[in-house]
């Protein structure tokens, strides 16, 4: 049986959409389900609209669901705005206080005094939203314990009244509903599966990655949605002896990992959209000096400030385009939740690998929202330093030429082993030059590491066979690949190593109909794609800030095939 | 081996004969010899500018950054490896006018290193614009009609923000800038170092002499246990047209290497990158 | 008759190589012919080798010459590099005291005590260069009064001493050279040509023009090789009621220049590489808030540092796809000194009309060396504001929807019209809003008006007839053209008005061998346009920081076609 | 026109109930209609933040500029046009943290506009995060463990680097802000006032009871005649864990437009673009 189940819960900011939708997802997730979660929060704290949607699936499927089981309205314009998008005889169960607001004829609508309720028994209007996940239950076949159990855990250590409130309120609510609706039909679940699954964001898993992947100095300013990079890493590095600094803004952030990683750390920043732009001298110094560092970058929508806390998929040019002169770096944007930590520790290996910036791509959908994964096999990811050793060398030239433009490194403060680093150009040893011969070696040289790393990079992602091609890249393979199996022969291909850009790209995309699917509004890897095919694609772009729906991009395509 | 200056020096600097900066070549190098310290565990952080490419001239480890970020790089540098002897050096433009804000925010993070500030109240190397130490009224190459700002103080922003080291030197005194660069390398924390450093090719008014006539050294930290009376003498001199030269200021805190680095023994960069297996599990594990 | 004279001064820097140069410049070009220069000069300030480089035709030829008849010779480096690229039987002019070093046999080479002369004569060295130039009159036909006229000028503000000196010191050469040689023979000049022409750098054009065009806000920070045009306007803009100011950084110049474009003004800033790539936020910001501003990019040598005082076309990808976001833009370049006039105009207008961020792309090459070139026909250029009126409006949008995304502007400050701008994505009104649909619209909006712009974007040059084509743009026409009468069956097409992509590049591109010169390591134009015409072009491209030599090109391209 | 502050008002705000933002927008309402200022005179120009979003509820003119970036916006467009009050508002990470040389900057050119830092010593918008006012061990979303800096102060740096106009207010005390303002508005100069303004949601340890435990209120601008006397003060309450509220220091120089502007009496943006052509021709001329 494929079970699925989509939740949309509404209100105001601050009506507690989040802590329940974010309850109902862990006890889904280790129920055995695969979950994914969307948040549609404003970039203001208080008094606007938000809604958290919550997808729960026996199969693995990540993307936005268009049609919803169950809306949860805590104000009104959960009503307006959400319940056309309930399916047929879908459940609402709303504030009763909401008036003046026409109902869908066939919803099942369950109108609650969520506000009352609480007020009445517990002073505080605060306990309505675990009133409402009571209510909640009611609808629901598997045992009460699956909410209680995580109550349990996260009010515990705030004290035992916090936690019997809640069971309290949990409790209320299901009797409410009991009462006064009698009986509800209840919806059947699978059997409960044991699993090993974490429910974590994009965000965490990078951070962790890192960590493992030998990150020991991490430098940022807090931007949305890249934030909870900082912040995961300001609690957990310590352990790890790396060093977290929030410095005083993204230039400082950029210079100062470079610095580490000059020195011979592996170092990491993270940012979105301005603090990306904020960056780019310091990429160009970084492609210079053929200095590895990792740049993340959780896209929002933008441009400029944009949307802060919406979705899009519009750096790819800058990734691999912006900054003055020719610089080398790489590009990478891991497509798939479970792909994350592995692209990360790739993004680490190949910064040192080729002494390059290199740029991992993320989107706010996949950096903020929760997923239900695998904890990753970890011993399948190594750190691979390239040439970098602990050898004491008194002619030590850090830009030595080479024969695949890779010159050796070590940290700096080792006997005898003298630096020279500069963003101008330079000699081997490092020293200042501006003679015309050697202005072009190193020139090469820095640019003939792509070449190698183009190898290297992952390759595009194949999935289905056909005719047709569906090219992707980022989180927009999540949507396309649900819609894969109903598209006659058609394949789809997710490019996920985007710079050096790969040889293969034409073969790979060998089709009479290439279709992109991306989420910007100027087509960014569409020009590249038609670049390297000579092809003109079709363009299946989205870009109001919120991810696609598997059913918009059939619409589409169905129209185009 | 044989810590003599000259050890330190890489190749003949390609600065005007009489610029102010040689004298800080000059002063850093004897420093290092005093001290015996290797060339590798030296790492001088260098801005743009003519002051910058002080980090091409010398033998010791050295990064020339971008215009402006001298502070991020050189505490990232020192963090990595607190074994290192950093030192950032570059202009007053680098300093006071792009890189202002790494300034002010490194005076209160108190990184353990040293910065010396080439202030030669010019643009240097792009021959000849106002810098935010030019004086008011100052005939520039962007300022035909006079500069229309009011000069900003090096010294005096560090005392207001929080820095554990505070002197002013003067390229016409090596002698007292290498005590003070002395004094510098050993202080904990960030030592701040502003150096009247003349431009003879594009500041014709701030020459020598005319520091000469208007310098005042000090002989003691006089301010090392009341910085408010420090920042009082300083902000008299300059009202007066003197520059107070020496250490003006000096205190002990907690540097950032001290709350930021757990391990203070071994160097970050030299120790391994694995992880136990089990301690990212329990990462993952606070998702179950 | 083709006339045509090169000359090489090399010293030290503080030789006076540039003195001299800039004196028989100035000379030849008020005889009647064009002149071009070339300085390469290091970005230090003393004790290092530099030279300048001088061509003298009675035709428009402006790029670099690779074979010299004259090579002024302070130092022995100038001996050294130089004496190659003297044609045969070429003069060599050196100093005497420079020994142990092998002059080339076939040259004519006349040896003269420079700094004693100077010494003795003056009790100072500075006016061996001047002295100099009094050797140099001697082989030349024209009246020595070009050159004293000239002093005149230039040593009357300083002083009847002083001018009276450099007299001294030009005769003093001259008849050093007479007595010690006897008659030398005399280089024959075509007649004395009566001209309005002027000697000019191109970034001198640049702020002349931008006056012209109504700019009346710089805001700038120095920068190689960029510096002259704040300097420029610092002095003149005055006198026009304009403000000009040195700002703290580069971010601040952008940012200060798009608040005075918000406010109503036409402002511009002008930088180089790394201080383009810090203005990469403001760029977007710019996109977002329809904020005309002019960005004037002298290209130098990158990444990074680079090499700041030499030559390359590396920042085309930025301007194009730099920065975070969907960003409308422009990007044009002039590839002659007598366009750059008319394309400052038109990136000021430009940026009114549409609204939007312009880069205008020069290079080091063209910005800093002197060229002949008429004044321009300043009647033919036009200040067109497009929607920009003075009209009181209590409904003021000022995103308003409109068929071609152009929304009315006017200025901050008209009674009772309210501006609201934001980076943030916002309503017509500019509140900022992230409603999906009018998101969708706004961005729909600023992207439409690159299509209308396409329109009006400076045409691509084509010169010649051929099957064959060369593609070039910015200063690389100049040795392109220089050698196009020599390719049979060859065309050049110059792309001048580089974004929005124009639709005609296919059709104007036809060829079967499309070869791309430009000057950079990566081919920036070639990718583009082998994007557009999904053909392979064959890229011929310098990146040692030095401009193209005609012959090199010719010889590259001899072996292609 | 009728003068009520709610003409002012664009929309409902946005901000948490309790916000400090609430009192800045309010003050600057009645001082707007106190001084009948029509709304197209006024010019709001706001950073990004909780703080920044002030733009977005008045009903002037207004313009949301980048993170950091609100001083040079504002100073161009006042000098584009000196008929406009021009208001900077923005928060403590905006002007402390990535802005901060443009702050000290426009402290030293005194470019006729007013600036409010609204100072939760938190960064709000992004939900918690330390910034350069928070106090050392002040436990954040950032700093789980405390912050490890000393925390800077606007007030002392505006002092230290020529500002002309220095104040302070709180959120708490609306009709001193109102007060300050006033005055702010009609300063000729650079006019800044740092504004206590309690962040209710992320920052529970600065709340309006605990500023209210430690504010002095200064009744004169005591400063007004004497520079150091005023930064020693300030100084010496930080120290003592107070904070001076209201005009703390008053000074005259000559701004930004006297210097820059050669026509104060017609706005630059009011004039036509046209130039006589023997001007440009002349110009031409000097490469003859
Ligand atoms: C981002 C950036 N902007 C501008 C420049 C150009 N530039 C090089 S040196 C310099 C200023 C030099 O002044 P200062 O820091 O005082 O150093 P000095 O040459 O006087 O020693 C500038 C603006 C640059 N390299 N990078
Ligand atoms: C360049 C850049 N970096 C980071 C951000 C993300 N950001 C938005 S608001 C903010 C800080 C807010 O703090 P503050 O200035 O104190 O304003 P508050 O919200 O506290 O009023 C940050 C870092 C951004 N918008 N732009
Ligand atoms: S230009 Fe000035 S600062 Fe630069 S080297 Fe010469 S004297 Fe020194
Ligand atoms: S989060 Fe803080 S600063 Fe932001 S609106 Fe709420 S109370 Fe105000
Ligand atoms: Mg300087
Ligand atoms: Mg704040």
């Amino acid at each position: 049986m494929n079970f699925e189940l989509s939740i949309r819960i509404g209100g105001q900011a601050g009506d507690g959409a989040l802590t329940i939708g974010n309850i109902i997802a862990k006890a889904f997730s280790r129920y055995g389900l695969f979950i994914s979660t969307y948040k549609d929060f404003p970039s203001q704290i208080r008094e606007i609209h938000t809604n958290y949607t919550l997808r729960a699936c026996s199969e693995k499927k990540y993307s936005r669901p268009s049609k919803l089981d169950f809306l949860f309205a805590f104000d009104k314009e959960s009503i307006l705005y959400h319940q056309h998008e309930l399916k047929k005889n879908g459940i609402i169960i709303t504030e009763q206080k909401i008036s003046e607001v026409d109902f869908r004829n066939d919803a099942k609508v369950y109108r609650v005094p969520f506000f009352d309720l609480s007020v009445d028994n517990f002073k505080k209007h605060i306990f309505k939203n675990t009133i409402a996940l009571g209510v909640f239950s009611e609808f629901l076949e598997i045992d009460e314990k699956e909410f209680k159990n995580i109550f349990e855990e996260r009010y515990k250590r705030k004290g035992e009244e916090i936690l019997n409130t809640n069971i309290k309120a949990f409790d209320l609510g299901k009797n409410f509903i009991k009462e006064k609706f009698g009986n509800t039909e209840k919806i059947k679940f699978p059997p409960k599966k044991k699993n090993e699954s974490i429910l974590i964001s994009g965000n965490e898993i990078c951070a962790i990655s890192a960590i493992y992947s030998g990150c020991r100095f991490y430098a940022g300013y807090p931007i949305t949605p890249a934030t909870e990079i900082l912040e995961f890493l300001a609690k957990f590095m310590p352990k790890f002896e790396g060093v977290v600094i929030q410095v005083e803004d993204e230039i400082a952030a950029i210079n100062s990992a470079i610095g580490a990683g000059i020195a011979g750390l592996r170092a990491m920043t993270a940012s979105s959209g301005p603090g990306i732009s904020l960056m780019t001298e310091g990429l160009s110094y970084a492609g210079m000096t053929e200095t590895p560092v990792v740049i993340v970058d959780s896209q929002r929508a933008g441009p400029s400030t944009g949307m802060p806390t919406k979705f899009e998929q519009s750096d790819l040019f800058h990734a691999v385009f912006g900054g003055h002169g020719d610089i080398p770096r790489a590009v990478i944007a891991p497509s798939h939740p479970e792909e994350i930590f592995e692209f990360t520790n790739i993004a680490f290996n190949l910064a040192e690998k080729y002494q390059i910036p290199v740029f991992l791509l993320l989107d706010q959908f996949i950096s903020q929202n929760l997923f239900t994964i695998k904890i990753p096999e970890i011993e399948k990811y190594r750190v691979e330093r390239g040439k970098f050793a602990e050898e004491t060398n008194k002619n030590f030239k850090r830009f030595e030429l080479s024969e695949k433009g890779i010159s050796n490194r070590t940290f700096i403060g080792l006997p005898d082993t003298l630096f020279h680093i500069t963003g101008v150009e330079h000699r081997e040893d490092g020293s200042i030059t501006t003679y015309a011969s050697l202005r072009k070696k190193m020139m090469d040289k820095r640019l003939l590491k792509l070449k190698y790393l183009k190898e290297e990079l992952p390759q595009p992602l194949v999935i289905g066979q056909g005719e047709n091609v569906i090219v992707t890249w980022g989180s927009s393979r999540l949507p396309v690949e649900e819609i894969l199996p109903e598209l006659e022969n058609t394949r789809m291909v997710v490019i996920r190593g985007i710079y050096p850009f790969k040889d293969n790209l034409k073969e790979i995309l060998k089709s009479n109909k290439i279709i992109c699917v991306e989420q910007n509004a100027q087509g960014q890897l569409s020009f590249i794609i038609e670049k390297w095919t000579g092809k003109e694609v079709i363009k299946v772009l989205k870009y109001n800030g919120r991810p696609f729906y598997p059913e918009e991009i059939i619409e589409k395509i169905r129209k185009i095939l | 081996m044989n810590y003599e200056p000259k050890i330190y020096e890489a190749k003949k600097p390609g600065w005007c004969p009489g610029c102010g900066d040689f004298a800080v070549l000059a002063a850093l190098k004897q420093v290092f010899a005093k001290n015996k310290i290797p060339p590798w565990q030296i790492t001088i952080v260098s801005g743009i500018g003519c002051s910058g490419k002080i980090s091409d001239y010398v033998a010791t480890n050295s990064v020339h950054t971008l215009h402006g970020r001298v502070l991020p790089v050189a505490t990232a540098i020192k963090l990595s490896n607190p074994e290192l002897y950093v030192i950032g050096a570059g202009g007053d433009g680098d300093a006071y006018a792009i890189g202002l804000f790494h300034f002010i925010h490194s005076c209160r993070r108190n990184p353990e290193i040293t910065y010396i500030v080439m202030n030669n109240q010019i643009y240097g190397l792009t021959k000849g614009q106002f810098s935010p130490t030019s004086s008011k009224g100052f005939v520039t190459t962007s300022t035909p009609y006079g500069v229309q700002e009011e000069s900003i103080d090096g010294v005096l922003l560090a005392l207001e923000s929080g820095a554990t080291f505070v002197a002013r030197g003067f390229s016409g005194d090596v002698k007292q800038l290498t005590e003070i660069f002395d004094k510098a390398l050993k202080h904990k924390g960030f030592a701040f170092i502003d150096v009247l450093s003349p431009c003879v090719t594009f500041n014709r008014f701030n020459t020598y002499d005319w520091f000469r006539k208007r310098i005042v050294k000090v002989e003691e930290p006089f301010g090392i246990r009341h910085l408010p009376r420090a920042i009082r003498f300083v902000r008299e001199a300059l009202e007066d047209g003197r520059f107070l030269t020496g250490i003006i200021f000096e205190t002990k805190k907690s540097t950032l290497s001290d709350l930021i680095l757990k391990d203070k023994k071994v160097p970050l960069v030299k120790k391994g990158l694995e992880v136990k297996k089990e301690d990212i599990l329990d990462l993952f594990y606070i998702f179950k």
